[in-house]
C-alpha cells in the first residue's frame, strides 16, 4: 500500500549514497545547495528578528528548506508556484526582494509588504489552510486551455489534507489533467496536533488513489529526493497526464511559529533525533562525499548567503511604516469607492496613533498559535 | 432577462477569448435556467465546463484562471449553494488586487440566481447578497431588466475586480423588451463603462414619496407606486438601485431630498440587511430635509418559508403601499 | 483495484440467483418487498401529483428503492438515518406519515411539511449535496461517547463525493472511527453532469482507501445485496471498528427531477437497457423463483401499498395550507425575538395573498433543474 | 476574559456529560489562547477533542452530535477561519429547528476569537459578527468582560439554539475582576436566564450623549466618554450591546431618546455592518427625538490592513471622540 521513500542521501555511514541523477550538473547541485542556504539564512535571521520585536510572529521553517528549495529548482521559469505561510521566503529564489517578505512578517501591507505574483510567477502567501490548492489547479488548467506549456506547483502541509478544498482541488486536477503538482510537506504536526489525529491513513501518499492520482512519497529532508520526484511529476504534468501528489515525509523540527512552544503537546527527545537529518548540513556533507563541494566553499556560500540576507534586514528597516493611505490602496483595481475619501478624511482629522512595535517575545505558558498573545492594551 | 444574460456570454466570449463559464450543468444543458444555452456549440467545451459538484473548487480554480489571465464567469446554480465556496469569495476573491499590489485582481464573475417567489423546495430562495455587500474588496450588482442584465454582465466580465452578481430569478422571464444589438461599450479594448457598476436608475419621478429598490421587488415597488398614483394622487420616485456595492449615494440622497419621505424595499431579512444601509446612509447625510423616517418594507428575520408560504414572507405591492403610506402620514 | 460487485438476485436465465442470506426469514424478504412497493407506489403518485399541480417540483427516486429500503431495513430501531431530497420518504418506513412528505413537496412548513426527527430515528431532508454528512459522522460520534450501541447511516449521489463536506465526513469519521455508514447512490448522475465528469477514478468505492476505510461495491437494483453489504457495515460499526463506504452501482432511469428533461443531454435508449434491471420487479420475480411469493400476494402487497398512499393523498389535501404565522414558528427553540411580532403585525395589516398553487408541468424546452421555472409573475 | 470561558466550560462541563468541546488545538494545549486550558486532564479526550483541521467538519459534526442529545462547543482557532464552515452554520445550524417543528434544535456554540489590535499576520482579524447577525435563526452574542464571557458563555451552553459567541481577543486579557463562583442560574435544572443572550448592559449614564457600541471597541467609548466628561463636561450613557442578535431595541431606544444624540461605535467594516443595523432602528422609532442623525464610527470598507497599520484601521479613542462631536455640534 505506501509507497516506499525515495531517497539519495545516505548518512555517510550505513546509510549508502545514491549518486545524483544524471540530470544534475554539479552546478545544479552547488545551485540547490545554495538555495537551501539562503533559505536558511533568512529563517535564522528572521526569529532573530522576531524575538528582537522587529517583526511580528514568525512561523519558521527550519529544516524543511529541502522541500522548498528543491520543487522550486525542478520548475521551469515559467511555472507558477502557490506558498503557504510555511514557505513565505520562497519568492526570494524567484527574484522577490527578501526585505519584501520581511516587511510582510513586520505588518507592512501594499508594495512595501506585497510583491506582484505575475512578476515572479510567485502567488501571494495563503494563510487559510490549503485554499490555495484550488488556485494552483485553476492556473494549470487555464495555461493547459491556452495551450501554453505552464505548470503549477502548491505546497501545504499535513493537517491541509483534512480540508475540504484538498479534496475539491485534487478532484478537479484529475478530472481535467491540471498540469499541477500537489507538494505535501508532512512534517508530521499541524500546530499541536499530530498526524494520527489527522487522517487514519498510514501515509498521505495513499490519498492520491481517491483521485486515480500517482502518489509518490519522498524523503523530506533530502534535496536530491525532492528535486527528482518534483521533476518527475512536472515532466509528467507538461505531457499532459495530469497532476501528481508527493508527500514530502519529514518533521518539523522547529515549532510552528514563534508564539508557539512544542514543549506543550509533544517530548522534544523525538525532535533532537530528527534534528541532524535536516537538509542543510546533510546536503552539504553529501556534496563533500561526492566531491562536488570543497568544506571552504560551502563555508563561502553561507557567508554570502548571510550577507544577503543582512543587507535585506537593513532594507527592510529602512522602510517607513507605511502611510495611513495605504489602508485605502489596492482595494479595487478599477479605482476607488466614493467611501475610501470619506474614510481617508476622517483618518486625517485625527492625530495619528504612535508607530506600532510588534510584540515581542511571549512567555511559553501564554499560547500556542499564530499570534503573540494580546496584552490587552488597546491602542 | 435570461436572455440578456445569454447574449452578454455570447459576446464577451465571441470578442474575448479570455472569457470561460464553470459551473454545475452549465455547458450540456445549457443551465438550470437556460442562462448559458448555445454556449458549448459555439465555444467549445474547453471555453464552457460542466465541474464536478464543488462550489468552493469552481470559485477557487476560477480565481485560479484569473491570476494566469483569463476572465472566468461562474454560474453557482442557486443562491444557497453559494455558501460553500463563500471562503474562496472572502478571503480570496476579494483580497487577491490588495495581496498583489493591484496587479492581480481576482477577475471573476460570480452569477448568482437568487431569491424566492418560484415555489422551488427548502434552500432554493436565499437572498444573500448583503453578506458580499459588508465584505470589501467585491462589487456587487443586480440587474432587473432584459437589457441591464446584458449590458451589466459585460461590465461585470470585462471589470478587472471580482463582480458578484446578483440575478433575481423571480424575474428571469418577465419584462420581455428588445435589447439592442449593440454592447454598451466596446468590448475590444477593455475600457468598462464604469457606471454600469455603480449608478442607480431612476424609473419614476415623483416629488411626494422616494421608493429604493432593487432585484425582484423593483416590478413590485413600480406597480405599487403606479396605484399610489391612481388611487391617492401620490406621485413617487422609484430608484433602482442595480448597484449594491458601491451604492450610488449620490442618487439615493438626492431621491431623499426631493421626495423628504422615503421607503426601502428588498426580499432579504431586514435585520443588518442593505435597507439598514440604505436607511443609515439617507438620515446620516439627510436627516433634517425628511419629514419621516426611512421605512423599510422588506422579507423578515426568518428562514426563507416553504414555499406553500412565500407570497406572506415576500414583500407584496400590498405590504409596499401599507409601508408608503406609513412615511406618507407620519 | 475496483472491489467486484456484491449480487445476489440473477436474471432468472443466465445470470444464476444466489440464496438469501441465512439471516434473512422469509418474513423479512416479505417485508422487504413490501417497504419496496410503498416507496415505489409513493413515487409514481408523488410524480402524477406533481403533473397535476397539487405539489411543486418533486424529485423522483425511481429505480432506487433498492439502495433506499433495503439500508434502512439493515438498520436498528435506534439507528438513525440521514437522507438526501432523493430519499425524501424513506421516513414513511420509520412511522413519518406520507402525508407530511407530500406536504413537504407542496411547499407546507412547521408540523405540516417537517417531522420530529429524533421520534423516527430519521434526520430532514437535506437539500445542500453532502452537507448531512458530517451530520451523520457527528450522530454516530456522539453515540459511541456515550457508549451507546446506536450507529447511523447517510444517502447521497455520486456527485456529492466532489464536494468538500463529504471528505471532512469520510476523514473525521475514519479518524474517530465513528459507527457510521456512508451509502453512496451511484446513480451515474448529477443533474446533466456524467459521473465521467465527476471523478477520475474507475469507482467510487476506490476513494475509500483514502481513508483507510473499507469500500464496498453493491448493485443498488439488488435489494438482497444491498441489504447484506449494509449489514455487515453495521455490525462493523458496532463492534467499533469504525466506519464502511458503500457504493450501489446504478442508474439514474428516470429524470433528475420533475423539472428536468434528461433527452437534453443523455441518450434515452441506454436508459432502456437499465430499466429491465428495477429492483422492484426483479425482486418480485426472484421471491416468486425462490417459492417466497406466490405472484397473487404480490399482487395485493402492490395494491395495499398504492391504497396506503392514495390514503396520504386524501390526508395530505385535507391539511389547509399554513396560516401566515407558521413564518415565525420553531425559528427559534428557545422562544421568539420581538422582531417576529412585528413582522406579524405587518402582515395582519395587509389582506393576505391568494392561495398558492405549485407551477404545474412545463414544456421540456424550459428548464433542467430543481425548480420549475419560474413564469414572471410576480405575487 | 479568558479566565471567565475557561470557568465556564469548567462548569457545563462540570454540571452535565452532555457538554463536549470540539476544536483545532483545544485539548492537549488548550487552544491557542489557552481557553480550554486543563480541560483534557479534567474531563479526558474524549470530551475535549483535538479534531483534523477542517471547520466544516468540526461544525458539521457538531450539529450531528447535537442532533444526538450533546451540547458540543466548538473552538473556531481564529475569525476568519470560519469561513470554511458557513455553510453549515447557515444552512443547518440556524434551521435545524425550524426543520423538525422545534423538536431538534441545533443546540451548539461556535466560538470565535475575532478583530484586529493583535499585530497578527494577514487574515487573523476579521469581525465577521454581521454576517451571522442577518442569518435567521442564530442567535449571537459578544461579552466584554470577565464576568459576562462567563454567564454569557454558560448560557449560551445551555441554551437550545445555536449560538455565535464572538470573543473579542483584543481585549482576551483585559479588565481582570474577581468572578463569582456561582453560575448566573442553576445548571442543573436546564433553565438559562434568557436576559444573558438579549439584553444590552448600561456601562455609564449621562443625558448628553448616547454611545453605542460591542466588543473590543466598549473599553475604547468608555475612555472617550470619560474624556468628554472631563475636557468638556459632556455626560454620556455608554451601552455595550453584549447581544448582537436579537439586539435590545427596548435599551438602545431608551439610550437614544434620553439623549437625543447618538454614536454607534464598532470594529467590523462600515456597509451593511451592525451600525446600520442599529441606526435604522434607532431613526426609525426615534427620530423626531434626535437632535442629530446618529454617527457610525467604524472600520472601513477596506480588507483588515496588515498590523503595522491596523492602528490606523480601527476606531480610536480619537476618532470615536471626533464622531461624538459630530454629533454634539451637529
Ligand atoms: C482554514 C484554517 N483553519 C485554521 C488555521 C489555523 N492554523 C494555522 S497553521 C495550522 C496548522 C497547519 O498544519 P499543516 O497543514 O500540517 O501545515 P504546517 O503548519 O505543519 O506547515 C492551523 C490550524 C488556518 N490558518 N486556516
Ligand atoms: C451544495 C449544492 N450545490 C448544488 C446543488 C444543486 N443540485 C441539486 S441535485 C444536484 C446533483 C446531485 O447529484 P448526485 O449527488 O449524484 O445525487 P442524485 O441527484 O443523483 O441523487 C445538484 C448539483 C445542491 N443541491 N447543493
Ligand atoms: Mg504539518
Ligand atoms: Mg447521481
Amino acid at each position: 500500500m505506501a509507497a516506499e521513500l525515495v531517497r539519495y542521501i545516505g548518512d555517510g555511514n550505513r546509510v549508502a549514497d545514491r549518486q545524483p541523477p544524471e540530470a544534475l550538473s554539479e552546478k545544479d547541485l552547488r545551485e540547490i545547495f545554495r538555495w537551501l542556504t539562503l533559505l536558511r539564512a533568512f529563517d535564522e535571521r528572521a526569529v532573530a528578528l522576531q524575538r528582537q520585536g522587529r517583526i511580528g510572529t514568525y512561523a519558521l521553517y527550519w529544516g524543511e528548506e529541502a522541500t522548498q528549495a528543491a520543487p522550486l529548482y525542478a520548475c521551469e521559469d515559467v511555472d507558477w508556484v502557490f506558498p503557504s505561510y510555511r514557505q513565505n521566503a520562497i519568492g526570494i529564489l524567484r527574484g522577490v526582494s527578501a526585505a519584501t517578505v520581511l516587511a510582510w512578517w513586520r505588518g507592512y501591507g501594499g508594495k512595501h509588504g506585497f510583491w506582484n505574483p505575475r512578476e515572479h510567477r510567485v502567488a501571494p502567501i495563503c494563510v487559510p489552510i490549503g485554499t490555495h490548492l484550488p488556485h494552483a489547479v485553476g492556473l494549470a488548467w487555464a495555461a493547459k486551455i491556452k495551450k501554453e506549456p505552464v505548470a503549477s506547483l502548491s505546497w501545504f502541509g499535513d493537517g491541509a489534507t483534512s480540508e475540504g478544498d484538498f479534496h475539491e482541488a485534487m478532484n478537479f486536477a484529475s478530472v481535467v489533467k491540471a498540469p499541477t503538482v500537489f507538494f505535501c510537506v508532512n512534517n508530521q504536526w499541524a500546530i499541536s496536533t499530530p498526524i494520527r489525529k489527522q487522517t487514519a491513513t498510514e501515509t498521505l501518499a495513499e490519498k492520491a488513489a481517491a483521485y486515480a492520482m500517482p502518489g509518490v512519497r519522498v524523503d523530506g529532508f533530502d534535496p536530491i529526493a525532492c528535486w527528482e520526484v518534483t521533476k518527475q511529476a512536472l515532466d509528467r504534468a507538461r505531457a499532459g497526464e495530469g497532476p501528481t501528489f508527493i508527500e514530502a515525509y519529514c518533521y518539523r523540527i522547529g515549532a510552528h511559529g514563534t508564539a508557539d512552544d512544542p514543549r506543550l503537546y509533544r517530548d522534544e527527545k523525538e525532535t533532537e533525533e530528527w534534528r541532524p537529518l535536516e537538509p542543510v548540513g546533510r546536503m552539504r556533507a553529501y556534496l563533500e562525499r561526492q566531491g562536488v563541494l570543497q568544506p571552504t566553499e560551502a563555508d563561502q556560500i553561507f557567508e554570502e548567503a548571510r550577507e544577503t540576507i543582512a543587507q535585506a534586514v537593513r532594507e527592510m528597516e529602512s522602510i517607513d511604516r507605511p502611510g495611513r493611505e495605504v489602508l485605502f490602496e489596492h482595494v479595487y483595481a478599477s479605482g476607488r469607492p466614493w467611501s475610501f475619501d470619506e474614510g481617508l478624511e476622517e483618518l486625517r482629522a485625527v492625530s495619528r496613533p504612535a508607530e506600532v512595535r510588534p510584540l515581542g517575545p511571549q512567555p511559553p505558558e501564554a499560547g500556542t498559535g499564530d499570534v503573540e498573545v494580546p496584552t490587552g492594551e488597546t491602542p | 432577462m435570461v436572455e440578456g444574460l445569454n447574449l452578454a456570454l455570447t459576446q464577451a466570449m465571441e470578442a474575448d477569448d479570455r472569457v470561460v463559464v464553470l459551473g454545475e450543468d452549465v455547458a450540456q444543458t445549457g443551465g438550470v435556467f437556460r442562462v448559458t444555452a448555445g454556449l458549448l456549440d459555439r465555444f467549445g467545451e474547453e471555453r464552457i465546463v460542466d465541474t464536478p459538484l464543488a462550489e468552493a473548487g469552481i470559485v477557487g480554480s476560477a480565481i485560479g484562471m484569473a491570476v494566469y489571465g483569463l476572465l472566468p464567469v461562474v454560474e453557482i446554480q442557486f443562491d444557497v449553494f453559494v455558501y460553500p465556496g463563500f471562503e474562496q469569495i472572502v478571503t480570496h476573491a476579494a483580497r487577491y488586487a490588495w495581496r498583489s499590489r493591484g496587479e492581480v485582481p481576482a477577475s471573476i464573475v460570480v452569477r448568482i440566481p437568487f431569491g424566492g417567489g418560484v415555489r422551488a423546495p427548502e434552500l432554493h430562495s436565499d437572498s444573500p447578497e448583503a453578506l458580499f455587500v459588508h465584505v470589501p474588496g467585491l462589487k456587487v450588482v443586480c440587474p432587473t431588466t432584459p437589457t441591464d442584465a446584458r449590458d451589466m454582465l459585460l461590465a461585470a466580465i470585462f471589470d478587472p475586480d471580482p463582480v458578484i452578481f446578483m440575478e433575481p430569478k423571480r424575474i428571469y422571464r418577465a419584462g420581455r423588451e428588445e435589447i439592442p444589438e449593440e454592447p454598451p461599450f466596446e468590448l475590444a479594448n477593455g475600457k468598462v463603462d464604469s457606471d454600469l457598476l455603480s449608478r442607480a436608475r431612476v424609473l419614476r419621478t415623483g416629488k411626494d414619496l422616494a421608493m429604493i429598490s432593487y432585484g425582484a421587488t423593483v416590478p413590485l415597488t413600480l406597480s405599487a407606486a403606479e396605484r399610489l398614483a391612481a388611487d391617492d394622487g401620490i406621485e413617487a420616485t422609484v430608484l433602482d438601485l442595480r448597484s449594491l456595492y458601491p451604492l450610488d449615494v449620490a442618487a439615493i440622497i438626492d431621491a431623499a431630498t426631493s421626495c423628504r419621505r422615503v421607503v426601502v424595499v428588498h426580499e432579504a431579512p431586514r435585520t443588518a440587511g442593505l435597507g439598514a444601509e440604505v436607511s443609515s446612509l439617507i438620515h446620516e447625510r439627510a436627516m433634517l430635509e425628511l419629514e419621516a423616517p426611512v421605512i423599510r418594507v422588506t422579507g423578515f428575520d426568518v428562514p426563507f418559508p416553504q414555499f406553500a408560504n412565500e407570497d406572506d414572507y415576500l414583500p407584496s405591492v400590498a405590504r409596499i403601499m401599507a409601508g408608503a403610506k406609513r412615511v406618507l402620514e407620519y
